[in-house]
């Protein structure tokens, strides 16, 4: 039986649509035309109807997820998912909450697509099995490749077929979505306890560069034609003068298309007394004037927090900083990780100019469809505070009462403070759902058009931007209804989407078998991750230019 | 005065935590026996295991062999808890005021993760007194304990603030990972006292031996110690005043700024 | 376990192992006995990227309190006093950050053999220590794992160094890995207020039994009556118990139900981790007429959910 | 009452040490038999002493002896181990469990290789 949501006023940015009172339609699990007389109706009287969120960043299965939870029981404690609250499967909260409690928080924002994006080959299994125990949502995971041995031996030698037909082997051997780049070559440096400082900067063991890392992977992906390009954390992150390797390194794409990921944390200088300053209005501007790339922020915002990385040296710096736990998880021919407890305070400069620098993107950055909300789940803050970042963007008043909160010394410096941009329904609509749904190159999620998938939130509007997003009136997944009142109200399982690239540009299988012989712990036999392993695939076709 | 008298024997655990003066001391005596524990895996009532007799009163007496009953306690911040029997896990865990005073012996956890308040045991207490659980990097952070009998390992673990003082013997790893506050042990204590402290001082009235990380610092007879001592014997436990005190400094692969004073017994000490 | 969540840990997959480990300390640990294939694979003899001639590229070092039968393949065994890892752990810390300790040994080791050791770790291009249940079973417990674990986080303030536990029983990680994902924690948690808790000691299985708190058990694929304290298993012998296991064991003997199930890895595929948290996929290799575990599982929580309906309802 | 010359005194005397109890290469591979196998019967029923301790003991290669601690107490037989005085050991199994204290220090894990125990050749 179909489902109508009348009164509504829709907003749907693919459609161009803002604030129009239409009715929409569900039927088996699609946006229709018309659901018929026997359709269950919605009243929406006073709402706001959007497609479902499409969260393209957010760190939430895998090894090193894991390994955030098992370090921290602590983060657990306070926070719980009952049986006696109804819901299907007890869990815990924290900042890296449990599969389930994510599935259902991310439900209860109105969130009903989401991607992990940094997996390790060898990970790519146990973040599938995590998946499998994620409900509510669509997802997909991204591999990590930015490190890998066997793409860094066929670039010494410059076997630029090998390259395409080993990424297309390990998209299919990983079951995965797209490529994610963390820190290239940064995870490789780190086995030797160094790091990489420049793009153009020579490893250890193989004859490349970061700048040759990332050039070969963007053009094997755009000759396999996946539909998300390349996904990539910038080499240097987080320490002063990061701007400038981000600029470089989106200077070296000469065009290609590239999604830089929280950038924020990439947008620091090394001016003011303090050495430390936001730089974000720079990095606006290179935004604004190369069409060819779009970021998540990865916004910080204040409290305590886990950060998750496969930046194994970024983490103990960050270890070292603050004397705090630490886990590193070296990765053999593939990457690292690394996972550090951090709290973001309201006193700390540093903290400050970080939380700053993010929200100066997003208010600097003037097309929305290149921006997108994310805060790096958890490393700038845990996805349940997107309803507070919202309101951050859509209310100059509230933003001025936070920044007066803040550290004096930093609210003196940062360029925010003269900031009046307000973000508008539809424009986050955009950086929320239309956007990242676009650029994921999802065509059939984050719109309301005829044919869409029937994931829908339903928004009782509000001024108070915060409470608005935090509890969606309804939110419908795959044609049904899933929560009400920001309470999940029926558990239901989302599909993994990954794709499958076109193979033949050369014949590597003699190298692979090498390689693993001699360098893997693991048997090439046991390596690719099956169908099995995803009880709801969805093929997302690859688009390959003629 | 609200009395609660366990019915019977328990062999599976209660999780008592409703038993408390800031949720019981508004309630009249069927209200009481309406507040939920938990029992196993279900969920029950008070007055399914406890004979309830008074009302509205900030005073608790519970009376049997509560070894099972654990959370007695929990989270309190005024009033008083009498226990006039044994009692099981975390009794007074993240209380934040008020008295707890129990009979006879505890379980693990007894005033762990702690904020204020006194907890004053007759007996024996298990491991973890005042102590962090599992992950925690700050335990307890006000407040005080004494125990006359004896402690188990990990005492005052992550303890922050606050005085633990226990008239017996302690386990091994006594102020582990300590950040400040101060213990003080009458009887023996364990192994690896102080291990990683970074600050804080411990008390030691009897020769423990020391993990190489602490370093010898002189003989003091320091009147921060008799103040210590002084609060100890106001709270029950009889130490000897006026003696003199080996300090060592540590833990040096921590901080290194912690200390732990112990007495000297004998003159020959500083010969051995 | 315990000790990871109280401070993290420098680690890697055993290929890092394998391809760069030039220094490979076994502590408490008897991997000729207890993981036989794991000097071949990964830390004696195995050839990698920085080591290609296996185990001419690396020195090995065994401490432990007795020559075990893992001596013949070290380079240098150190023996140290039962029950005091600790004391030398610490003194190897205080080396390691610039500090002598005040006496000539410590748990009958010589300062000068720590010293010598502590510059062999600073000076390696990747050291590797594991322990093993000499370290976890032993006085101190996981605070014993937990100062090897900041020993190896002070060494990488010198050089690269791992610390990975020699982890028993065939995937054992992997039930800690699921139970991490879907309740938070690793083991000992209780589902008894209808959302996971945890505290080993209050939660954990010896204990329970040990304080005869469990009215019934379920046991999959797990020996208590071989592996468990009697003086904590004999309870089992008092309380309705039922248990998967694909053959007999002494539990089963003492069983009040037995559900034969297949075998893992054997009879029915499946997932395993490795104890570096790899996940391998297991092949069913013969065949089996029991059904796999979760089989029979499911179809007790299904009964189980339809008898508190019935019961909510009347 | 029984009077003693000194040597006899030290024959009859019980060695008191810690019992630690690990895996063996003999028990890991048997233990897939069956649990009541004779294979894996052999594999677990001794005990490892040292040399001086079995001679002061007055106890021989494979004599009967019975280990006993708080918890437990079985007879195995003695085997020569270089070991430390004061140390003794037995693989893993149900045997070695019957000695070993259930207590985990808040752990969750026993001290399997952290047990006083005493041992004495069997009453005549």
């Amino acid at each position: 039986m179909g489902i109508r949501i009348v009164n509504g006023e829709v907003i749907d940015p693919a459609h161009g649509e803002d604030r129009v009172k239409r009715d929409v339609h569900i039927k088996d699990g699609k946006i229709v035309a018309d659901a018929g007389q026997d359709a269950t109706v919605i009243d929406a009287t006073g709402c706001v109807v959007m497609a479902g969120g499409v969260d393209i960043h957010t760190h939430v299965a895998g090894p090193k997820v894991n390994f955030a939870r098992l370090m921290r029981p602590e983060d657990h404690r306070y926070e719980h998912v009952s049986r006696e609250d109804g819901y299907e499967r007890s869990g815990t909260g924290g900042v890296a909450a449990t599969t389930y409690t994510t599935g259902y928080r991310y439900c209860e924002m109105g969130y009903t697509t989401i991607v992990e994006p940094a997996v390790p080959p060898l990970g790519a299994r146990h973040a599938h099995e995590e998946l499998v125990d994620i409900p509510q949502v669509d997802k997909a995971i991204f591999t990590l490749l930015g490190n890998s041995e066997i793409i860094f031996q066929y670039l010494e030698k410059g076997e630029t077929s090998k390259i395409n037909e080993y990424i297309s082997w390990i998209m299919d051997a990983t079951k995965s979505y797209s490529v994610k780049i963390v820190n290239p070559g940064g995870a490789n440096m780190w086995k030797y306890r160094a790091d990489i400082h420049d793009i153009d900067q020579k490893l250890r063991d193989f004859d490349t560069t970061p700048r040759q890392i990332i050039l070969a992977i963007a053009d094997a992906m755009a000759t396999l034609g996946l539909p998300h390009p390349l996904h990539l954390h910038c080499n240097n992150l987080g320490v002063p003068d990061s701007y400038k390797t981000a600029i470089a390194t989106a200077e070296a794409m000469e065009g290609r298309p590239l999604h830089l990921t929280h950038l924020q944390f990439s947008s620091y200088g090394a001016s003011g007394k303090r050495k430390f300053s936001s730089e974000a209005p720079r990095l606006a501007r290179m935004v604004n004037d190369n069409k060819n790339i779009t970021i998540d922020v990865g916004q910080v915002l204040f409290g305590k927090t886990t950060t998750i990385t496969a930046d194994g040296p970024f983490e103990y710096h960050l270890h070292k900083l603050t004397g705090s736990k630490w886990y590193n998880g070296d990765v053999e021919c593939e990457d690292g990780c690394g996972v550090v407890p951090y709290d973001y305070k309201r006193k700390s400069f540093v903290n400050c100019i970080q939380w700053a620098a993010g929200l100066e993107l997003f208010l600097l950055i003037d097309d929305p469809w290149r921006v997108y909300l994310t805060t790096d789940h958890p490393n700038g803050a845990p996805f349940i505070t997107y309803p507070h970042l919202i309101r951050l963007l859509m209310d100059k008043d509230f933003r001025r009462e936070q920044v007066e909160k803040i550290s004096a010394e930093a609210a003196a410096e940062i360029p925010l403070k003269v900031l009046d941009r307000e973000y508008t329904l539809y424009e986050i609509a955009i950086i929320t759902r239309s956007g990242t749904a676009r650029r994921l190159g999802l065509v059939n999620k984050g719109h309301l058009g005829v044919g869409g998938d029937a994931d829908v939130a339903v928004y009782r509007a509000s001024r108070n931007w915060e409470e608005m997003f935090a509890k969606p009136a309804w939110v419908i997944k795959d044609g049904q209804v899933v929560a009400k009142e920001g309470k999940v109200t029926r558990q239901v399982f989302g599909t993994t989407m990954y794709v499958h690239p076109a193979r033949g540009f050369a014949d590597i299988e003699k190298d692979l078998a090498d390689f693993f012989e001699s360098y893997y712990t693991v048997n090439i036999n046991n390596y690719p991750v099956g169908l099995e392993y995803l009880p709801r695939p969805e093929l997302i076709p690859c688009q390959v230019k003629a | 005065m609200i009395t609660l008298t366990l019915k019977g024997k328990l062999s599976i655990p209660l999780e008592a935590d409703s038993v408390t003066p800031d949720n019981l001391h508004d309630k009249s005596n069927h209200q009481i026996k309406e507040q939920t524990v938990y029992w196993g895996n279900k969920k029950k009532t008070i007055g399914d295991f406890f004979e309830v007799e008074g009302e509205r009163s900030d005073r608790i007496t519970v009376v049997g062999d509560c070894a099972k009953v654990k959370l007695l306690g929990h989270k309190m911040s005024f009033g008083a808890v009498h226990v006039k029997g044994n009692t099981g896990y975390n009794t007074g865990s993240y209380m934040t005021g008020g008295a707890i005073t129990i009979d006879g012996n505890t379980a693990d956890y007894l005033g762990a993760m702690m904020e204020g308040g006194l907890i004053d045991l007759k007996g024996n207490a298990g491991h973890f007194v005042g102590g962090a659980y599992k992950g925690e990097t700050a335990g307890m952070t006000g407040g005080e304990i004494i125990v006359r009998g004896n402690v188990g390992h990990e005492t005052g673990s992550f303890m922050r603030r606050g005085l633990i003082a226990v008239g017996g013997n302690a386990g091994d790893f006594t102020g582990l990972f300590m950040l400040a506050g101060t213990i003080v042990v009458l009887g023996k204590a364990g192994e690896r006292v102080g291990a990683n402290m970074s600050r804080g001082s411990i008390i030691l009235m009897n020769q423990a031996r020391l993990l190489p990380s602490f370093l010898e610092n002189g003989v003091v007879a320091t009147p921060a110690v008799e103040i210590v001592l002084g609060r100890v014997r106001e709270l029950g436990l009889a130490p000897a005043g006026g003696g003199r005190y080996v300090r060592h400094t540590g833990d040096v692969n921590a901080v290194g700024r912690g200390e732990i004073l112990m007495r000297v017994v004998n003159r020959n000490h500083l010969q051995v | 376990m315990v000790a990871l969540q109280l401070g993290g840990a420098p680690a890697a997959t055993l290929g890092e192992v394998k391809n760069r480990a030039d220094l490979v300390i076994f502590w408490g640990s008897n991997p000729a006995e207890s993981h036989p294939r794991h000097f071949t694979r990964y830390s004696g003899s195995a050839k990698g990227r920085m080591n290609p001639r296996g185990r001419k590229d690396r020195y090995i070092v065994l401490v432990d309190i007795r020559p075990t039968p893992s001596v013949k393949y070290a380079d240098e065994f150190i023996q140290i006093k039962p029950g005091h890892d600790y004391e030398v752990l610490t003194a190897m810390r205080m080396l390691t950050n610039g500090n002598r300790p005040d006496m000539d040994s410590v748990g009958d080791v010589a300062i000068q053999t720590l010293e010598r050791l502590v510059q062999r770790c600073k000076d390696a291009r990747l050291g590797v220590l594991f322990f093993g249940q000499g370290i976890t079973e032993t006085r101190g417990k996981h605070q014993n794992s937990m100062a090897i674990y900041q020993f190896g986080k002070d060494m990488s303030r010198h050089s690269k160094f791992l610390t990975l536990p020699m982890r028993g029983h065939y995937n054992v990680v992997g039930s800690g890995n699921t139970m991490c994902w879907q309740t938070g924690y690793p083991f000992a948690v209780n589902f008894g207020r209808g959302y996971p808790q945890f505290n080993p000691g209050e939660f954990s299985v010896v204990d329970l039994l040990k304080r005869k708190e469990p009215d019934a058990a379920l046991i999959v694929a797990a020996e208590p009556m071989d592996h468990l304290p009697y003086e904590a298993a004999r309870h089992l012998e008092n309380i309705p118990t039922i248990v998967l296991d694909p053959r007999e064991t002494l539990t089963t003997k003492m069983a009040d139900v037995v559900i034969p199930v297949k075998h893992a890895g054997v009879s029915v595929e499946g997932t395993a981790y490795r104890m570096d948290h790899i996940p391998i996929k297991m092949r069913s290799v013969l065949n089996s007429p029991w059904p796999k575990d979760d089989e029979p599982l499911s179809t007790i929580i299904a009964r189980i959910k339809a008898i508190r309906k019935e019961e909510a309802e009347t | 009452m029984k009077t003693y010359t000194f040597k006899e005194f030290n024959k009859a005397m019980a060695l008191i040490g810690i019992l630690n109890t690990a895996r063996t290469l003999k028990q890991g591979a048997t233990m897939h038999i069956a649990k009541d196998a004779p294979e894996y019967l052999e594999a677990i029923s001794y005990v490892g002493v040292s040399a001086r301790e079995m001679e002061k003991a007055g106890i021989s290669e494979g004599d009967d002896v019975v280990v006993i601690s708080d918890h437990g107490q079985v007879t195995v037989q003695a085997r020569k181990m270089d070991l430390q005085p004061g140390s003794f050991f037995m693989p893993l199994s149900y045997l070695a469990n019957r000695l070993v204290s259930a207590e985990t220090h808040g752990a969750g894990v026993p001290g399997f290789k952290n047990t006083v125990v005493t041992i004495k050749k069997p009453d005549e």
